[in-house]
């Protein structure tokens, strides 16, 4: 075997995160990190709803089948929802898609709900640095892809039952 | 099945502009590389980058684009939407485009600005950029609902900020309600004997404004009251205000003090410390907060008064009173009031200085705050405008130790901003008045502004002493007999660099200032954000001071973040000429982003009724499906998310928008 | 061979409940079948595949499928019958969006295969012995399909025309359909062939579905006295009536039993789960997280709840990894 | 709860008279406490000051002994010196607040085939006395009130900082109350936990010895009898440098300097021996009201 075999440069896995942060507090607390320079991790992509309580499930689910590793929700803390109580609906359903992720072999680290006030700009470098270091060491997330009937007209015929050595 | 990406209408026309915001953005993101990557999004006309697309030439050139290539869709990739949104918007409304068929990317705040490697930033701001352009394809012309605003206003506090505000729009012709939760009008300035850096007397220029605001015809003044709830939005606050039971006819009472006199607690230890004084008196049952009090009407004290507590007493007051404006039997009244903007000057709290225990404030008789020291000065202050120890002797030697509970990581990390003068109006008071000798301990010396510098000059002539270090401990463990009986000042003399200890009769603490201790609730009464510790959030550092989160709500004096009275006056009257712009045009415009129901979709189900925050959904039982009351909704969406069958939908953030928005960012290459 | 248009009726993993939907027309059959030829229909008459390939394309009017589709028979089969019908129908929950046979995509084929043919209480099989797709016997060789790494709906691997919802589907949608055929007046393609609205509308007991539907606790049939007059989610129960299409007659309803979801969402929803679960959970009775927490105990199960009859139609289509390590698409 | 005793070097030393007495007491308060077994040196905060990490799982393997001693059940671990107290508060502490801190120690501890998770409660004896036991307890066994008696409590610096766990960091009163309780006078000092010199008086003597009079000094000037100390080095720089003070400072001082639970055990009517009263060189008795 030759000396010289240099090994290909292998690119960090960057987690690719889609955000959705509540206008009033997270969205806000998202821009003061600006205003204040704070650096943090290039890997969420901010999607800014009125309220945490807009956020549908499907939204999350399908961030997650269109290429996301990771979805992160942000609201008001609670009792401090612009809208008095859609940060708690937002919770509601998270508690039970959770439940849903996890049977789907998801980790739980791959979807997060954080309480993030206008002022707190810190917790918005925290978690996203956090939440980008905990995807990056669970590497991308791989759905089962979803057959097409084009695509399958020729497809090769399965492995056979008893096939497995 | 998977929403798929769908490809934009024939007639969309995009025109998308980059920013670069001089080099806020440029510096990080190729904005170059930006810009031609947008140009190949599906229906991108045209797009451009610039300096400063908010400058004049920034939007006429969107403008112009929008007449010659007739876009009918914009995108402007550079600060946030909460900055520059509405600057755009209009842009587009002036050029004939639906302001809605605008779409703002925050390549700055959430990239420029927060990233470190300027390939990621291009790749998210690509990505952004991709988004907004998927989105604005969606969007649709809106017309903005435009609501009626109520004239009057609400100024919450009446310190030196609420009176000032207030003044200024009464005189504007504006009905003003002034709650103030003590029983007088006049905050901390009140208290104070002289002000910085001229020396004039707090009473003499505070009272006549004072008297101003009690006497004119357009204020409403509601002392001894609290704002207990706030319903509506901008332009329209629904106030609910309780008016604490003075058990004074406030109309009947002229305060002359007879009932003061009367009052049966006349022995010392059945008295309470008096908060005007701040401890350093003692007051009774039935008292009148200070003698120029606006309104000029006493106040008994329920938790004291003999005949409110056990209803028993031999009733002197009354006996005294000779327009029988006593009233045992006065309950608090909730009092309901429409507003169109609302004005927050609640104030700070100084820093309790028994915090720092070794300090020795609360355990040596003769450590003072700075606050106590304006009342001993004060003429009709407890000792009659005299500096004596609490044994009645006077001060050969003072100590004024500066940044007590202010820049101390074990408190409050921020500079309170106004101790510095405050501790030389100190310093310079106690040599005017006494001749002792007097010693600053300071870490920084902070006397900027107009004014203030020379101050210091002037009290470094009068020949007060200044040593630089943090003191470390006030104790009485005297090393040497000169010592005997004194207080010890330990502190690093850090420009000549030994430690020394300085014995001194008195010391004065300049304690910081911090907000006021209910800060939290004040925050869910209005709505309003704050700082983790607790002063209230500006919608912008720079360009938005007195302005918060909610439309309506705006910010004046030391509530918003220490200030001294030069800045608090100038900012309470910019707080009302905010108020004023929005109560003067009568009308305000709604954002269009609230709900509606897809009514051949709806199948009644009820889902989304319990979840609407604001009532403002109901069944139709004839058709079997749910309305939306327009009026009502504010635009949460909660109801969108909840609708099982996707016939609840929101103006602005349709699924479809926030579809195409996933799709964006994710699949932008 | 008379000119009345072809059809065909073919089954893949199906348990024969769509059939029976055919013998549930009564006697509107008889019309059916006056109206149509049935060229193509294993359950009930005796044609062959060969038949089948035999057929110029198109030259079936129209196919029904039914059942889920997990075999390289069953895709097999999907294929050939696209090829030689105009219009193919999935017919069912099953061939709509994978139906209960679809559940078995929470599970990798491994696991299926060890319990189906060791592990199972009720399998004797010392031996460990598995189907094999080729077999060689002294009579000859023997070949049987293949089993998918997992489950598939009918147009995951075909192109279909309408699809008919329910499990099983109400003859009355059936009917709708054939006449629809008949008349040449077809819907846009790719439609359901069901009313797009939720079964809420026109459920009997929506009158007494409270204003405000807050749920504190949710039950399981077996644990009330139901009611049979007032809204079961109301009474606890987990009912998707709210969320699923309506048109399949309220059966449960009227046998005093909660809609478990079978006609699949509206048009509008993306991912039925995500509806239910989304209007369901919203719809808890508290804002303590522990309390949430507590209250939905009582839903162990959600995917097999909120996905019964279409996790392969869903967003996630499949537990993560079941097909690692299978060569299959 | 189990209560597991770290005697550390000193009360095996030139601190036995502590432990004889604290023991002494804690069994007239019928308060069980083990000794731990097989227990190290601590370190001291010599050794920190060297190399902290060895430092740190020096003192941990204390730890790790005590959590295996009860097999993790709840257990207070009462380091009576005061070095020992905040050494082992420390590395729990450091353990808990500095994962890699945690996982260096943690491996180190396998080494010695230990492992330690936190759960032990390192306790000063003062908190134990007045939070475990508590004053009405102990004034139970008061039998000979130490009434009239001045007392200086004296603290040391240890004890609350950098860590005030049980009492206030300036001010701390809790070995005052006890002596109130015991019937004697705590007089109002500010030198509490002023720095006794420590180990300057081994070092650098004569700055050593300063510090040690100036506490001693405003204790007498204050009007106290006897001081009461919780840590055997302050006790030992306080009372057996009393003579070259009065050589250094020309000053007559001359007060005992006992530890607290001296003091207790005298007011429970223990015989001396059992307190280790004859190892004092300024006998208690000398205090006026102990004669």
């Amino acid at each position: 075997m030759p000396d010289d075999v240099s090994l290909p440069v292998v690119e960090e896995f960057q987690p690719r995160i889609v955000a959705f942060f509540c206008n009033w507090c997270t969205y806000t607390a998202s821009d003061l990190a600006g205003t204040s320079r704070m650096t943090y991790a290039p890997n969420t992509r901010v999607i800014r709803v009125m309220c945490s309580g807009r956020i549908d499930p499907q939204f999350i689910l399908t961030a997650l089948r269109r290429g996301a590793d990771g979805v992160l929700l942000g609201g008001c803390r609670p009792g401090d929802c612009h809208y008095r109580e859609g940060n708690y609906k937002c919770l509601r359903r998270f508690t039970l898609l959770k439940k849903y992720l996890a049977q789907m072999g998801i980790e739980e680290q791959r979807v997060r709900l954080e309480w993030i006030a206008a002022s707190e700009a810190d917790r918005v470098q925290k978690v996203t640095n956090q939440m980008v270091d905990q995807i990056k060491n669970l590497g991308p997330l791989h759905l089962e892809h979803i057959p097409h009937a084009e695509a399958l007209h020729d497809a090769p015929v399965a492995v056979a039952a008893g096939g497995a050595p | 099945m998977i929403m798929e990406p769908s490809a934009p209408t024939e007639e969309t026309r995009i025109g998308v502009y980059i920013c670069h915001c001089g080099a806020n953005i440029a510096a990080k993101v190729d904005v170059e590389t930006t810009r031609d990557f947008a140009a190949t999004l599906p229906g991108v006309i045209v797009a451009r980058d610039y300096k400063f697309a908010c400058s004049d030439p920034g939007q006429e050139m969107i403008q112009q684009d929008i007449g010659e290539l007739n876009l009918n869709r914009v995108v402007v990739a550079s600060c946030s939407p909460l900055l520059h949104e509405k600057t755009f918007r209009n842009a587009c409304a002036a050029a004939g485009l639906s302001p809605f068929c605008f779409q703002m990317a925050n390549i700055r705040e959430h990239v420029s600005w927060v990233t470190a490697d300027p390939e990621l930033a291009l790749e998210k701001a690509k990505s952004l950029v991709a988004a907004a352009v998927r989105r604005v394809a969606r969007a649709r012309a809106l017309t903005p609902k435009q609501v009626p605003v109520h004239p009057d206003v609400l100024v919450v506090g009446g310190g030196i900020a609420g009176i000032h505000a207030a003044l200024i729009l009464a005189n504007a012709g504006k009905k003003v309600y002034l709650v103030e939760r003590r029983p007088t009008i006049g905050g901390h300035m009140a208290q104070f004997d002289k002000t910085f850096p001229t020396m004039d007397c707090a009473a003499c220029i505070l009272t006549p404004k004072m008297s101003d605001v009690k006497s004119h015809p357009n204020i409403t003044m509601w002392t001894y009251s609290e704002v207990e709830e706030v319903a509506g939005f901008t332009g329209n606050f629904k106030v609910k205000v309780r008016r604490k039971a003075r058990y004074i006819k406030e109309d009947l009472c002229v305060g002359c003090n007879d009932c003061v006199e009367a009052c049966v607690l006349k022995k010392e230890k059945t008295q309470v410390p008096d908060e005007f004084n701040v401890g350093l008196s003692k007051r009774k049952a039935i008292y009148m907060p200070f003698p120029q009090a606006t309104p000029a009407c006493v106040v008994i004290d329920p938790k004291q008064c003999l005949q409110l507590m056990k209803g028993k007493c031999a009733q002197a007051c009354v006996e005294a009173c000779e327009r029988a404006a006593i009233d045992f039997d006065q309950e608090d009244e909730i009092l309901d009031v429409d507003v169109g903007a609302i004005i927050i000057a609640t104030g700070y709290q100084p820093f309790n200085a028994r915090k720092i225990p070794e300090y020795g404030y609360g355990r040596f008789d003769n450590v003072y705050t700075t606050l106590e020291i304006e009342r001993l000065v004060n003429a009709s202050g407890p000792t009659g405008g005299e500096i004596i120890l609490r044994d009645g002797s006077v001060p050969k030697s003072v100590g004024i130790i500066h940044c007590v509970g202010s820049r101390d990581r074990r408190f409050n990390p921020w500079c309170s901003n106004v101790c510095c003068m405050g501790a030389l109006k100190a310093a310079h008071l106690v040599k005017e008045r006494t001749g002792a000798e007097v010693f600053n301990f300071y870490v920084d010396m902070r006397t900027a502004f107009k004014g203030y510098e020379e101050f210091y000059d002037q009290v470094l002539a009068e020949g007060v002493q200044f040593i630089r270090g943090r003191v470390a401990e006030v104790t009485d463990w005297a090393m040497t007999p000169a010592e005997q009986g004194k207080l010890v000042i330990r502190v690093e003399d850090t420009l000549i660099g030994v430690a020394r200890r300085i014995p001194v009769d008195m010391v004065v603490l300049a304690v910081g200032l911090e907000p006021q201790p209910d800060s939290g609730s004040v925050t869910r009464t209005f709505n309003i954000s704050c700082s983790p510790e607790g002063f209230f959030l500006e919608r912008h550092p720079k360009l938005g001071p007195v302005s918060t989160f909610t439309d309506g709500v705006f910010l004046a004096g030391a509530c918003q973040g220490p200030k001294d009275i030069p800045e608090t006056v100038a900012q309470a009257g910019a707080a009302a000429a905010e108020a004023l712009c929005l109560v003067d045009r009568g009308f305000v415009d709604i954002e269009p982003n609230t709900a509606w129901i897809e009514e051949e979709f709806c199948s009644g189900c009820k889902t989304c009724i319990p979840l609407c925050p604001f009532h403002a959904i109901e069944r139709d039982e004839e058709k079997g499906v749910a309305v939306i009351n327009e009026a009502l909704c504010k635009g949460c969406g909660t109801c969108v998310a909840a609708c099982p069958s996707g016939a609840a939908r929101q103006n602005l953030f349709t699924d479809e928008q926030i579809y195409e928005e996933i799709e964006g960012v994710l699949s932008y290459a | 061979m008379s000119d009345k248009p072809k059809a065909g009726f073919y089954w893949c993993a199906s348990c024969g409940g769509c059939e029976e939907s055919v013998v549930d027309l009564a006697e509107d059959i008889l019309d059916v079948v006056a109206a149509i030829d049935f060229v193509f229909f294993p359950v009930a008459m005796d044609f062959k595949r060969e038949d089948v390939e035999a057929m110029e394309d198109g030259e079936m009017t129209v196919c029904f499928i039914n059942g889920a589709l997990r075999t390289s028979e069953h895709r097999e089969m999907a294929r050939l019958l696209r090829r030689k019908s105009r219009f193919l129908i999935a017919y069912g929950s099953c061939s709509y969006q994978g139906g209960i046979p679809g559940l078995a995509n929470l599970y990798p084929r491994e696991e299926i295969l060890r319990f189906v043919y060791h592990d199972s209480p009720s399998t004797e099989n010392p031996e460990k012995n598995r189907p094999q797709p080729h077999f060689r016997a002294p009579e000859g060789d023997l070949e049987l399909p293949s089993f998918d790494a997992d489950v598939k709906a009918l147009d995951q691997v075909v192109d279909v025309d309408y699809y008919i919802p329910g499990c099983a589907p109400p003859p009355s949608l059936l009917k709708a359909a054939v006449e629809a055929l008949l008349s040449g007046e077809l819907p846009p393609k790719g439609s359901v062939i069901a009313p797009d609205r939720a079964m809420c509308h026109t459920c009997p007991r929506i009158g007494t579905k409270p204003e405000k539907p807050m749920i504190k606790e949710f039950k399981r049939p077996w644990q009330i006295e139901i009611d049979p007059d007032k809204c079961l989610l109301a009474q606890g129960l987990v009912c998707l009536g709210a969320a699923t299409r309506d048109g399949c007659g309220h059966l449960c309803i009227n046998a005093n039993m909660p809609c478990t979801g079978c006609m699949g969402p509206v048009s509008r929803v993306h991912d039925h789960g995500a509806a239910i679960l989304t209007s369901l959970a919203s719809l808890i009775d508290s804002n303590d997280p522990q309390e949430i927490e507590d209250a939905l105990d009582d839903i162990p199960d959600p995917a097999g709840t909120f996905y019964r009859y279409g996790l392969p139609h869903s967003l996630l289509y499949a537990k993560c990894g079941i097909t690692a390590g299978n060569g299959d698409a | 709860m189990r209560y597991l005793y770290y005697p550390g070097c000193s009360l095996k030393g030139t601190g036995r008279a502590y432990e004889e007495s604290l023991l002494s007491v804690f069994e007239e308060l019928r308060f069980p406490v083990e000794e731990l077994g097989d227990w190290n040196c601590c370190g001291a905060t010599a050794y920190m000051s060297v190399d902290e990490m060895k430092a740190f799982a020096l003192a941990a393997r204390n730890l790790a002994l005590a959590e295996q001693a009860v097999q993790r059940e709840p257990v207070s671990l009462i380091a009576p010196c005061n070095a020992c107290y905040l050494v082992l508060a420390k590395v729990q502490r450091s353990m808990a607040q500095y994962p890699h801190i945690g996982r260096a120690i943690a491996d180190a501890l396998v080494e010695a085939g230990l492992s330690y998770h936190g759960d032990v409660h390192v306790r000063h004896p003062l908190d134990v006395m007045i939070n475990d036991i508590g004053l009405d307890i102990i004034a139970k066994h008061i039998s000979r009130p130490l009434t009239g008696l001045k007392v200086a409590c004296y603290y040391g610096c240890q004890v609350v900082r950098p860590f005030a766990t049980f009492d206030d960091q300036y001010i701390p009163t809790s070995m005052d109350q006890l002596m109130e309780c015991v019937g004697a006078t705590p007089v109002d000092w500010p030198l509490k936990t002023r720095c006794c010199g420590s180990s300057l008086t081994g070092t650098i003597q004569e700055a050593g010895l300063r510090l040690s009079y100036i506490i001693l000094k405003e204790a007498r000037d204050r009007g106290a009898d006897a001081v009461a100390t919780c840590c055997p080095l302050c006790q030992f720089n306080l009372e057996c440098y009393q003579r070259r003070m009065r050589r250094a400072f020309d000053d007559d001082i001359d007060i005992p300097v006992a530890y607290f639970p001296q003091f207790m055990g005298k007011a429970m009517g223990l015989e001396d021996h059992r307190l280790g009263l004859q190892r004092l060189f300024v006998p208690l008795t000398s205090a006026p009201a102990l004669v």
